[in-house]
């Protein structure tokens, strides 16, 4: 299989791509789009996991670096986009306890120069967690990134002059649709994929490895951890401003712990070290949240009549996720990728066969 | 508001039922609250399952406490379980991630507990039966002033809790302004969420002897909080909001919350209305136990809306929305409900006290 | 002037002396062995060289440069390399790119040109992936380029580690027990081995083994280390007859 | 003592072992060489139960290990000093001695073998109270094979001890396999070293990719051409 | 800031730290023992305190039968998770465990939600644990010196089982090496069971001491503490007990010393807890009390 023919099969998918997303969007040629908004917004919740998914595998999976700060990102990004793209009205009308500081009152930005600050900005903070924490290891890493996820939480709740405290913001411009989610999930692939085959990359994957020897190969190990560190501060901060741009309103409770778990099963389930494996486990758990509610609406089967219990989807979810880890344990698609090669040698195996 | 649009009554009720749906947190941080409230919106429904001579179901979705999902929750519940109105959330935040969403799609949703200004502020579609936080602490620091005579006051908060940050806030300016004195509320003291241990804030409340302690947060930790207080010896009256209400309330605090003062959205006590008794048999014949101020909230959102269809004679969302608008003097189980401009109700409050390990009646504080 | 010169180096774990005012002299060129009984400190000698630990006291020079407390990637630039113990290969990246690790350190191009695939990148790229398929040819591993590293048999993943060493092109290389693990028809290929890249890359190598026949076989001088002291130094036909050494390390009936 | 008949191990797609036959005499020493990779410690480890065989048979003194538990294969007297010499790094060196006697119940005899030990490796009786991990290479293959020896096996299986000794150590290491030999202890060595360990055992077996290329007794072996050239390194 | 003040904030800070330190110790022995930071032990907590509850509620058994009773079902309860969620991931990569551990953790959680309902409930608290004692001005709960009690005896009690006893040593030797520690004849399987037997009782016992504190329960109650303890734990240093003691301690007082001092900084607590962690890690990468085997190169 030659290149230009991956080429080639890369652009058609693409363009396929394109092309629901518009109908899906907007509808097309007079079409209108067959998915309601309940699905669209299923898949902008798809699209941007796939982003902060790609981001902590970034980290957790190609670098061997195990991070749980994520959740401290996004609530940077979220708050950058609120602040600055909210109208001064909407953010008079926010902050009556305790008024909003100058000069932020006055601003307001177009949505894609927050999204670019909000992205910044969670890298200048991934940054300044970065410099002391990535000197540590393992769990020590770990427990280091979430604390400090915790902090610029509790910061976020007690800084009310700047974020409004635990009442959060509201009516945060809703310019969030597919097309940006789409782009943001597609560029995170594309700069992840080109990122992890590179030179770089390579030097991200020794330091999972084995740093000892990677030092010992003249990689400056520190300063390949903060690339990909801050790298994934980065999109996760985009991701984050996407989100809180499509729900509308953000406070800080949303970014607790539990968010980091989220986005890390997604990440393990698809395999540690698969960006395939990211953009498929993404977008399962997040259907799956929706499909499930199932177990809690009232079933009928025949003559008997069961009562939905609520809660239950949560307890069938955890219970799923327990037992695929014990079944696939290095995830869906371990450390492997799709490629199109994959699609052509199996055809021709098959092909070989038959005759 | 504009005209409802015309058509036939029908029109959004497949075959001879119509659904509204509900979204509360059944999961999550907030569980308890979302449970507490789905108990008395079931409980109505139970009781009355008809109207306009067709059969109300109730869709529960769970927002499991996470904006997110709450979005979720009401788009799907306008898309894919075709519902009239919407009931919900338990939790300011939740609420309003789905204000954006009913206002887009033109459904009415009903919250019954948020009590933050902003859930319903500039949202045509958002309405509530409970009253806001504002109206709140003025009552509890009229209580404290006039009632108990305090001219001194300690405020402690669950910063990570709109609901705490904001009655205290409003408590604050109606208490400074009933006494003239700026320095009226001795200290601000904050907790985080999920703390236990207030000993420390406590022992410091000590030292400024206050008057009285308003500290509204979850029924749990004010419990603890007064068990802890009165373990170190302080004697001052504590006062907090509606969430206190919870016979839990009275269980986990025991002896030491006696006397214990709170504002709540009614009272079986209080000149019921017939609403209430029903309510309260029912319940009590249902879970064995008292009421709470959520259940009946819950209760009195979805009956508030049947009573707009009622009016509006129409299953039609915006025209159920028209009617929800001039919502006035509905006899619910908290009292006589009249729905603003904003969409808040305009009700009395009354103010509880614990005596002999149960919530009497002391008061009832009107509007102004 | 030597090329790589320690002056009086001491390393201290807590009470231990693991290495004692410990002199090296390694002019360019030449291939020393280093040897001496388990927990001598020998391989404490080759993690101070490269920075892994920061000797108690003492320096270390390369070509007269101060090095000492140098991070290890910033020795390594400088131009040592070395080989491990225990096999420390990137297990699950392919021989080639344990290969192309090596050279990163050589990489001028900045991560965004990486990413964007622009200017000079590519053509670095496509450079270190010649080199490293001459690299692989030197160590006759080109046929399994792109087989995962740990799937290679042990003497197999001891070339390769020379391999990746040598990408970094550096002009000391230090080798610690190359030869642990092999039998003696591979061990022979291995001082062939050795011999070869040391003229053909022109290196001065420092080497730690135990197999005798290795190290009498192609050092020109030895350097044998007991309790972190030296002991003994000089040409293999000495050592071996040096008494001090026999009773400490090579035993009474030492055949080479 | 020791019967091997057909055993084949996969791991995952690599067949490692392709029906191996082999047998190891009460009180004889056999050793096993064979170039890297070929299965010589996959052979160990499958006797010990820590690698599942795909099928074939191990019988120790007429009992079949196939199936059981590692605990239940070493408390019928079977020890291995592992590969890579594997001492618990962060237990002192005398704690790594102790467990080597975990499954034994006589204080008196554990503590004359512990004797026993510090004779042998009086460097390990020097640093009875240091971490096992700080140790250098050779010091920890020392405390493996001491730690292998405090289980007073029947059967001692060694994968490659010298690995990583100085010339006078390894000289000691087989003077240790001999006389514990002498004393009674079967052995079944694998060894790089193969002119050594051929000299020392009674038999041998000549491993190629997972399969049994030659066998006979050490002076055999030792005498034939393709071992002389191949596994001792003489033209 | 009296003397009576400042002694009272002692007592209190003392208090809170000998249960973060009790239910640290559960933490650090797993972690010490299998390196999995095991997200379930929080809820586990959780478990005790409803057994307790509906024990007394249910069955009306008089408390010290609940409590042991208790103690005895949760231990079944976390050598069963072990059994079923960890075992079958003894060869997976550490982070699949760790995920594993979380869907244990959401699913106590969420069975708790549907089954007791998300109600705070009301725990019982025996007379003689509610009794007050005054020591000049400063309240003195029984509690106050019960818990560093228990806290103190469960730590003496498993210091010399990890170090005087044969069964301590084959779990320090399973710690670093599962195979090897096979051939030792040391059954593995049972030694993790037994370490979950050991962590999950003491999960239990703090959790009926977390309840006799703070006597209301809720499913999600085991999340804070279990948080904070584990911080606790990793500023001791993650698999040493005593560090887990020292930390607990550290966290409690701290934490109480913090709002005492600086009232308005009570809203960051939770950060003060991070920003200790944090500090300790980078100046001692290991924490207080941590292991410090440099890695042999
Ligand atoms: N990080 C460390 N902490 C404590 N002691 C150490 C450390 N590293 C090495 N040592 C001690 O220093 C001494 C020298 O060890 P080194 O590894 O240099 O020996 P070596 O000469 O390479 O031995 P071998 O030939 O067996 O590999 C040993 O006694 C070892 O225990
Ligand atoms: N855990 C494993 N997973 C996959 N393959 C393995 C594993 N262990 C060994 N192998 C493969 O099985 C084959 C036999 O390996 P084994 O370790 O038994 O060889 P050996 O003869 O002991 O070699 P050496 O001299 O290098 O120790 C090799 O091809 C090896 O790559
Ligand atoms: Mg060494
Ligand atoms: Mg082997």
């Amino acid at each position: 299989m030659d290149r230009n023919n991956n080429l080639l099969y890369t652009l058609i998918a693409v363009l396929v791509l394109a092309v629901v997303l518009a109908w899906a969007q907007t509808g097309l040629f007079g079409l209108v789009s067959p998915w309601n908004p309940y699905t669209v917004r299923i898949m902008n919740l798809c699209a941007i996991n796939i982003g902060l998914g790609l981001a902590l595998n970034l980290v957790n999976g190609f670098t061997g670096q195990f991070s749980l700060g994520h959740a401290g990102f996004m609530a940077v990004g979220a708050y950058t986009v609120a602040l600055l793209v909210m109208s001064p009205a909407a953010k008079q009308m926010n902050f009556f306890m305790v008024p909003l500081v100058a000069p932020l009152d006055k601003i307001q930005v177009p949505f894609l120069v927050g999204i670019i600050m909000a992205g910044l900005l969670a890298a200048l903070f991934g940054l300044l967690v970065g410099a002391p924490v990535l000197r540590l290891k393992g769990d020590y890493l770990a427990i280091a990134t979430l604390g400090f996820a915790e902090i610029i939480r509790v910061v976020i709740v007690n800084v009310k002059g700047l974020t409004n405290g635990a009442l959060g913001l509201k009516s945060i411009p809703g310019h969030t649709n597919l097309w940006w989610t789409a782009a943001y999930a597609a560029l995170t692939v594309l700069l992840m994929v080109r990122l992890v085959n590179s030179s770089y990359g390579r030097a991200l994957k020794a330091i999972r490895e084995d740093e000892i020897a990677a030092e010992a190969m003249g990689i400056n190990v520190f300063y390949h951890k903060m690339l990909a560190f801050v790298l994934a501060a980065f999109l996760a901060g985009v991701g984050g401003g996407l989100q809180a741009s499509l729900i509308g309103s953000i406070d800080p409770a949303m970014y607790k712990l539990p968010l980091t778990f989220q986005i890390l099963l997604m990440v393990v389930l698809g395999g540690m070290g698969s960006i395939t494996g990211t953009v498929i486990a993404a977008t399962i758990v997040t259907a799956l949240m929706e499909i499930l509610r199932f177990v809690e609406s009232p079933l009928t089967l025949g003559a008997i009549h069961l009562p939905g219990i609520p809660g239950m989807r949560m307890v069938v979810f955890s219970l799923l996720l327990i037992v695929v880890t014990l079944f696939y344990n290095r995830g869906l698609m371990g450390d492997k990728e799709f490629s199109w090669d994959l699609l052509h040698s199996r055809r021709q195996t098959k092909q070989g066969v038959t005759q | 508001p504009k005209p409802a649009e015309e058509g036939p009554a029908d029109s959004e009720a497949e075959g001879d039922v119509i659904r509204i749906g509900v979204f509360e947190p059944m999961t999550g941080d907030s569980a308890a609250g979302g449970q507490m409230t789905w108990e008395g919106i079931e409980l109505a429904n139970n009781l009355h399952d008809e109207v306009l001579g067709k059969k109300v179901e109730l869709v529960l979705v769970d927002n499991k406490t996470d904006k997110n999902e709450a979005a979720n929750a009401v788009i799907r519940l306008i898309e894919k379980e075709k519902v009239v109105a919407i009931i919900g959330s338990y939790g300011s935040s939740l609420s309003m991630a789905a204000g954006p969403t009913v206002m887009e799609e033109k459904i009415p949703a009903v919250g019954c507990s948020p009590t933050n200004p902003l859930v319903t502020k500039d949202n045509p579609y958002y309405f509530r039966v409970c009253f806001i936080d504002p109206f709140q602490g003025s009552v509890m620091a009229q209580y404290a002033y006039e009632d108990l005579g305090a001219k001194t006051a300690v405020i402690v908060r669950n910063v990570a809790d709109a609901y705490s940050v904001g009655l205290n806030n409003y408590f604050k300016e109606a208490f400074i302004k009933l006494t003239g004195d700026d320095e009226a509320v001795l200290a601000e003291l904050d907790y985080q969420q999920g703390d236990q241990d207030f000993t420390a804030q406590l022992t410091s409340i000590k030292k400024l002897n206050p008057d009285v302690i308003f500290a509204p947060g979850p029924y749990n930790d004010g419990a603890l909080m007064i068990k802890q207080a009165r373990g170190l010896g302080i004697d001052a009256p504590f006062m907090g909001g509606d969430t206190w209400e919870a016979p839990e309330f009275i269980n986990i605090g025991d002896k030491d919350v006696e006397g214990v003062a709170l504002s709540t959205h009614y009272s079986v006590d209080a000149a019921p209305t017939e609403a209430a008794k029903e309510f309260v048999d029912a319940y009590k014949d249902k879970y064995n136990a008292e009421p709470n101020a959520f259940a009946a909230l819950g209760y009195d959102a979805y009956m508030v809306i049947l009573d707009a269809i009622e009016r509006a004679d129409s299953y039609e969302p915006t025209a159920i929305r028209d009617a929800l608008a001039k919502t006035a003097d509905f006899k619910g189980v908290t009292g006589t409900i009249t729905l603003d401009e904003n969409g808040d109700a305009t009700k009395s409050a009354v103010i509880l006290q614990v005596q002999d390990g149960a919530f009497k009646y002391l008061t009832t504080v009107e509007p102004n | 002037m030597a090329l790589l010169d320690l002056k009086e180096v001491t390393m201290r774990f807590g009470g231990l002396t693991a290495v004692n005012s410990f002199n090296l002299n390694l002019e360019k060129g030449e291939l020393v062995g280093l040897i001496g009984p388990n927990g001598a400190g020998k391989t404490t000698v080759f993690n101070i060289i490269t920075g892994v630990y920061r000797p108690t006291a003492g320096k270390v020079y390369l070509a007269d440069e101060d090095i000492t407390g140098f991070r290890p990637d910033v020795i390594t630039k400088r131009g040592i390399a070395r080989t491990f113990q225990n096999i420390r290969l990137f297990g699950s990246l392919t021989v080639l790119d344990n290969v192309l690790v090596a050279q990163h350190l050589r990489l001028g191009a900045s991560p965004l040109e990486a990413v964007l695939g622009l200017g000079r990148y590519w053509g670095q790229e496509a450079k270190m992936h010649e080199r490293a398929l001459e690299l692989l040819a030197a160590v006759e591993l080109e046929a399994v380029a792109n087989e995962q590293a740990t799937s290679l048999p042990y003497g197999q993943q001891r070339r390769l580690e020379i391999a990746r060493a040598l990408a970094t092109e550096p002009k000391v290389l230090l080798l610690d027990e190359p030869a642990a693990g092999m039998n003696p028809a591979e061990t022979v290929d291995l001082m062939d081995f050795i011999q070869r890249i040391r003229r053909e890359f022109g290196l001065t190598i420092l080497l730690i083994e135990h197999q005798m026949r290795v190290v009498m076989g192609i050092c020109e001088r030895i350097i044998v280390l007991d309790y972190g002291q030296t002991i003994a130094e000089g040409p293999p036909a000495v050592i071996q007859r040096d008494s001090k050494v026999i009773t400490a390390y090579l035993g009474v009936s030492a055949d080479a | 003592m020791l019967k091997i008949r057909d055993l084949n191990v996969h791991y995952g797609g690599i067949h490692a072992l392709k029906g191996i036959n082999l047998s190891v005499p009460e009180g004889r020493i056999v050793t096993l060489i064979g170039a890297n990779g070929a299965g010589k410690s996959t052979t160990l480890r499958t006797v010990c139960g820590l690698v599942k065989p795909s099928n074939g048979e191990i019988s120790f003194c007429g009992e079949s290990l196939v199936g059981q538990k590692t605990t239940a294969i070493i408390k019928k007297g079977i020890t291995m000093v592992p590969e890579g010499r594997r001492v618990f790094p962060d237990l002192t060196v005398h704690e790594n001695l102790v467990l080597g006697a975990y499954a034994r119940h006589d204080h008196k005899a554990i503590e004359e073998d512990m004797e026993r030990v510090n004779t042998l490796f009086p460097r390990l009786k020097e640093r009875r109270d240091q971490l096992a991990g700080t140790l250098s290479g050779g010091e920890q293959q020392m405390l493996a094979v001491g730690r292998a020896l405090m289980s007073r096996p029947r059967l001692l299986m060694m994968d490659e001890p010298s690995l990583g000794l100085a010339p006078v150590l390894v000289q000691d290491i087989f003077n240790i396999i001999h006389r514990i030999n002498n004393e009674g202890m079967t052995i079944l060595l694998i060894e790089q070293n193969a002119k050594a360990a051929l000299e020392l055992a009674d038999y041998g077996y000549v491993l190629e990719t997972g399969c049994v290329a030659l066998s006979g007794t050490g002076q055999e072996l030792l005498a034939d051409d393709r071992v002389r050239k191949v596994y001792l390194g003489e033209s | 800031m009296t003397l009576t003040e400042f002694l009272q904030h002692l007592a209190n800070g003392i208090s809170l730290g000998s249960l973060y330190a009790l239910i640290a110790i559960g933490y650090t022995m797993v972690y010490g023992i299998i390196r999995l930071v095991n997200f379930a032990h929080g809820d586990l907590l959780m478990v005790a305190t409803y057994m307790a509850f509906y024990g007394m509620l249910l069955f009306s058994l008089p408390w010290p039968l609940v409590f042991i009773l208790a103690v005895i079902l949760t231990t079944v309860m976390g050598v069963t998770i072990e059994r079923v969620a960890y075992r079958p991931l003894r060869d997976a990569p550490r982070i699949t465990v760790l995920i594993s551990a979380i869907g244990v953790s959401f699913l106590l959680q969420n069975l708790g939600l549907v089954v007791f309902g998300g109600r705070s409930k009301a725990f019982y608290v025996p007379p003689f644990f509610a009794t007050i004692n005054h020591i000049g001005e400063t309240a003195v709960p029984n509690l106050v010196w019960f818990i560093p009690l228990v806290t103190v005896a469960l730590l003496m009690i498993l210091m010399h089982l990890l170090y005087r006893t044969r069964i301590g040593m084959a779990m320090r030797a399973v710690a670093r090496d599962l195979d090897t520690a096979r051939l030792m004849a040391i059954d593995v399987d049972q030694v993790i069971s037994f370490t979950f037997v050991v962590g999950s009782s003491l999960a239990a016992v703090g959790g009926l001491m977390w309840g006799l504190k703070f006597p209301q329960i809720n499913p999600l109650m085991g999340a804070m503490p279990g948080l904070k303890c584990f911080i606790a734990a990793v500023i001791g240093g993650i698999g040493n007990i005593s560090g887990a003691v020292a930390g607990g301690f550290v966290l409690g007082v701290g934490e109480i010393l913090l709002v005492a001092f600086f009232p308005d900084l009570a809203g960051y607590r939770d950060a003060f807890a991070f920003v200790l962690l944090i500090l300790t890690l980078l100046i001692r990468p290991t924490g207080l009390l941590g292991e410090r085997v440099a890695e042999k190169v």
